[in-house]
């Protein structure tokens, strides 16, 4: 009964601030509104139980993608946006309607009890050394899955690069903040910062066992990366570095090293030798959050657009 | 085949080399010198040619579908590749297209290999990669989510070139077909979150065996294809594919119109063929049919009455993919036993692969034309059969394979599709194509007509252009032709593995 | 569980609960932009801390009561320096104005 | 007590969603980063009395997470305004610049 009141509270805040969101004008009340959507759609996933999923939008919600749209709307240049035709937009809310009604329709009408592979991913969890099934689900059974999201998170971030002025390639992002109106932020960085490594770790580390994991640790340690940045602490590298390169590339390739170690060790691509499984997916793991965690803070940094060689 | 007896096949390792290898390429690419990027990218799609050759041989050899089980797992739990005959056939139109286009793009894009690492050659070469991959995992994939993946691989590396000369215009472009491509992508997610909560199992395979005509799978398989029709640039939704695909350099058009369209739809067929109950489809095939007709018309006036040649080429583009989907009325009404042993079918696949060849041709060839004259402008086109001889005869070939005169594989295809449409009686989907044909016949004229003729004064060749680049054009154009070779007749090898539909 | 440290949470609790209420109110009455600034940080910082008190005797493990304890700081810390830099914004903007 | 703590996670949730209505309304962009923040606070709250009323470590990891970013989030909000008010500040002689 409690229960029910915190849920439909949610529920209702979380559709009554999408729709604000969506119908707001100004750029930067719909930001505003998002980090809001973000942080009460992180209290519906923790209700739902669904804890790695709530820790995932917490991490990037609540911080990463405020933070890209804020950098997008700083280069955006102020535009007076024409209203769509009513026409369209009475078009678009009644096939939305009809989309949501028939979700609506399917989930809710009895239906025999969905089957569900929950129990058979614990069944196998034993074999791969894990405690947490979405672990498991990530890093054993649908690895193959895991492995090429990251390969796709590497390419979007050489989207945003391919965005490069042709006269910028090889040379770094700047993250521009007018320094002099900051007093507290540099001192913040450097005491949050510490703390912010090592609640990343942890949580990266307890994700064998407990919700957490590579992508929610290394969001919280790209995030106090660009915290760096933004205090003025560091610079953005340049993209052309050839550490940094085989910092992004480590990742996927310890994964594709193991992956294929497999076929003669463990008799498929991507299959662990059993004794071996958990150090091996942990080495994996750490890779991963190293590459992520330096892919994601640049994907918030943004195309480089500082010429090489132009400044020491 | 029952999922319970699914195991790795003989071979069944090609299909992981063939997902492998393109990642393998690109992150090399990243880490040696700038100078051997080219050499690099194109050794890696060599080796993905022999591999997708190979896995052609290896199911025609055997008769039976490649399968491979990722780390050992059986689906549900775990995933599995799985190649049949026509996804066999795909990957290798796919390997030789790629490996041509490399032919044709080196040394392009300001690529110096004395001076420092470039811009351009470096995001056309990554994506030109990643596109590959992504396109061997779409046919090899048989995981709904793994295919997701696939198709996010795909956009995220499509999209980048488009803008990859970075005006205005194609950022604009690049933006517009971002949006629809994400939006297809959200539709489909939602349609994959609704069989998982309903089967609790997304593997094809294991779906064709449990699934009944539900309501979930209905909706689940609406929203999908609604979702892939915007990433396929079906009509209506073709709005952002012209400016795309005219903007974008001329090596990247030939890939993005010849093969990339071509993933989305690939999983249509898959969804429709082999995922939806035999009979329940007919409402719904006829109304992609009705769609595709829209396009093979609209497409082809509105490519008619272009100025600018890559446009027009852009524009045949929806024409040409409104063709693929007038399999779904010939091929699910037909009489045959099975929808695959069927006219239509053959003569889909047919389309799907002679399209291919002689579009990224014909998209070449504009490149080409470019640089010759140092315009597209088809009323400058005067002179231009004396100026650039082969590329003149690689547009005039491709451009018999779009008409579907004889001898050529768009010819067989359409042939093939009107014998289907006549034979079941559904004479309204002859008139279509027959009208299609004609008015590609006037828009291939446009281009060919002045090109042909004879200039007011000697025209006069702007920039030489490699040998090795035209060939390479006309490499494409000429196998459109030997298509049209093929047996007009059913196509065995097309049958081969496809999960036979017994009502539930 | 003792009937003290309920009574002592509950009135930590309450407490917290009351001083997020007056964060809001003063949030949404109070006049011109320092003054909604002030209201908030009070209630943010001492609602949450208040409310991180009294639930620390009745957390299962040491654990869970130090990450409180750390949670409590880190959005103490924040909101201090947060506020900070609201306010200088918030000057630096009627300067311009 | 685990009713009596979904009560006060139910009252402070209601507490905040109240202060939304700063981030609706506005008037400047300060408010309503304002009340985000007070979400933001609000959040971690609810978790930490949800997870203490349910013995859920996992809850309070997140609490955890939110905590560290939500102050994340809230710098990058101040700073961009910073940046905007430069900005608008270089852009001085240029008419009608949005205050909202």
């Amino acid at each position: 009964m409690l229960g029910l009141a915190l849920d439909l509270l949610i529920a209702a805040l979380v559709i009554g601030v999408a729709l604000w969101t969506v119908r707001t004008r100004d750029d930067f009340a719909a930001i505003v509104g998002f980090v809001a959507y973000g942080l009460l759609l992180t209290l519906a996933w923790a209700r739902l139980a669904a804890y790695d999923v709530a820790l995932t939008e917490a991490a990037i919600g609540g911080g990463v993608t405020g933070v890209i749209l804020l950098r997008a709307s700083i280069r955006l240049k102020p535009v007076a946006t024409a209203r769509k035709p009513i026409g369209a937009r009475i078009l678009v809310g009644l096939l939305c309607a009809a989309i949501s009604a028939a979700l609506a329709a399917v989930v809710l009408l009895p239906m025999t009890p969905a089957p569900s592979l929950a129990i058979e991913v614990r069944t196998h969890l034993a074999s791969t050394g894990l405690g947490n099934p979405i672990a498991g689900v990530l890093m054993a059974y649908r690895a193959l899955d895991t492995f090429l999201e990251t390969v796709v998170v590497l390419l979007a971030l050489f989207g945003v690069w391919s965005l490069t002025p042709d006269a910028a390639w090889g040379g770094r992002p700047a993250m521009a903040v007018p320094a002099a109106a900051f007093g507290p932020l540099p001192l913040f960085g450097r005491l949050l910062i510490p703390v912010g490594i090592v609640i990343g770790v942890y949580i990266v580390w307890v994700g064998a066992d407990a919700p957490g994991g590579k992508f929610q640790g290394a969001t919280i340690l790209a995030a106090m990366w660009i915290l760096a940045m933004m205090a003025g602490l560091t610079q953005a590298p340049s993209i052309g570095r050839w550490r940094l390169r085989l910092l992004l590339a480590a990742g996927p390739i310890v994964f594709l090293a193991i992956g294929l170690a497999g076929i003669p060790l463990a008799g498929a691509f991507l299959a662990y030798p059993e004794a071996l499984a958990k150090p091996l997916i942990l080495l994996i793991e750490v890779a991963l959050t190293l590459s992520i965690a330096a892919t994601l803070g640049l994907l918030v940094a943004g195309p480089p657009d500082v010429t090489p060689g132009v400044e020491p | 085949m029952t999922a319970a007896l699914m195991a790795t096949t003989p071979g069944g390792l090609l299909l992981v080399l063939a997902v492998v290898v393109p990642v393998i390429g690109i992150l090399a690419l990243w880490l040696v010198r700038a100078r051997d990027i080219e050499w690099v990218a194109i050794a890696t799609l060599a080796v993905n040619l022999f591999l997708s050759l190979a896995t052609l041989q290896a199911v025609r050899a055997s008769d039976a579908p490649l399968v491979y089980l990722v780390g050992g797992w059986l689906p549900p739990l775990g995933l599995a590749l799985r190649v049949d005959g026509i996804a066999a056939v795909l990957m290798a139109m796919t390997g030789a297209i790629v490996a041509v286009t490399a032919l044709y793009a080196r040394g392009q894009f300001g690529f110096d290999p004395q001076g420092p690492e470039r811009r351009r050659p470096m995001v056309f070469w990554t994506m030109l990669l990643a596109i590959t991959g992504a396109l061997n995992l779409i046919f090899a994939g048989e995981d709904l989510f793994n295919l997701y993946v696939a198709l996010e691989l795909l956009t995220f590396a499509a999209v980048p070139l488009v803008s990859l000369d970075g005006s205005r215009d194609t950022l604009e472009a690049a933006l517009r077909y971002l949006v629809f491509a994400l939006a297809g992508s959200v539709l489909y997610l939602l349609g994959v979150a609704v069989i998982y909560g309903a089967y609790g199992t997304l593997d094809l395979v294991v779906l064709s065996e449990i699934r009944g005509a539900e309501g979930a799978l209905l909706l689940a398989i609406a929203l999908m294809t609604a979702g892939l029709i915007a990433k396929t640039a079906l009509f209506p939704l073709h709005l952002w594919l012209p400016p795309a695909h005219a903007g974008a350099p001329a090596a990247a058009s030939a890939i993005l119109s010849a093969l990339v369209v071509k993933g989305s739809f690939f999983l249509i067929l898959r969804l429709w063929f082999d995922l939806l109950p035999p009979g329940l489809g007919t409402i719904g095939a006829n109304g992609l049919g009705l769609l595709g007709a829209g396009a093979v018309i609209v497409g082809s006036v509105l490519a008619l009455r272009q100025a600018r040649l890559k446009l027009l080429v852009a524009y045949s583009t929806v024409a040409q993919i409104g063709y693929l989907f007038l399999i779904f009325p010939l091929a699910t009404g037909s009489e045959a036993a099975s929808p695959f042993a069927s006219l239509a079918w053959t003569g889909g696949v047919l389309q799907l692969l002679a399209h291919a060849f002689a579009k990224a041709a014909m998209f070449m060839a504009a490149g080409l034309v470019y640089e010759a004259i140092g315009h597209d402008r088809i009323d400058g086109f005067r002179g231009l059969g004396r100026l650039a001889p082969i590329t003149v005869l690689t547009m005039t070939l491709a451009g018999l394979s779009l008409m579907g005169l004889p001898p050529s594989g768009g010819f067989s295809a359409k042939w093939l599709m009107l014998s289907a449409s006549l034979g079941e009686g559904a004479w309204w989907w002859a008139v279509v194509i027959l009208a299609g044909g004609l008015l590609a016949a006037g828009y291939v004229f446009r281009i060919l007509m002045p090109a042909f003729s004879t200039p007011d004064a000697p025209a006069e060749r702007l920039h030489p252009v490699a040998l090795t680049r035209e060939l390479a054009a006309l490499s494409l154009a000429v196998i459109a032709i030997l298509i049209g070779f093929l047996p007009l007749s059913p196509w065995p090898l097309l049958a081969i593995g496809r999960l036979i539909q017994v009502s539930p | 569980m003792t009937a003290l440290v309920a009574l002592f949470s509950t009135a930590a609790i309450g407490a917290g609960i009351i001083f997020f209420l007056a964060g809001t109110v003063g949030l949404i009455r109070f006049p011109d932009g320092l003054t909604r600034l002030h209201a908030l940080t009070k209630a943010d910082n001492l609602g949450l801390g208040l409310i991180v008190i009294g639930l620390l005797p009745l957390s299962s493990s040491v654990g869970m009561a130090l990450k409180l304890v750390v949670i409590w700081a880190l959005v103490q810390f924040a909101g201090a320096t947060v506020a900070q830099l609201i306010a200088r914004v918030a000057r630096s903007t009627e300067r311009g104005e | 007590m685990a009713d009596a703590l979904t009560v006060a996670a139910v009252i402070v949730l209601a507490i905040a969603a109240v202060g939304l209505v700063r981030v609706l309304r506005g008037p400047s962009r300060i408010d309503r980063m304002m009340a985000v923040q007070l979400l933001g606070s609000g959040s971690v709250a609810v978790l930490v009395l949800l997870a203490v009323g349910s013995g859920t470590d996992a809850l309070v990891d997140i609490a955890l997470t939110l905590a560290l970013l939500a102050a994340f989030a809230s710098i990058a909000l101040a700073t961009t305004l910073a940046q905007k008010a430069t900005a608008a500040a270089k852009a001085e002689h240029a008419p009608g610049t949005p205050a909202s």
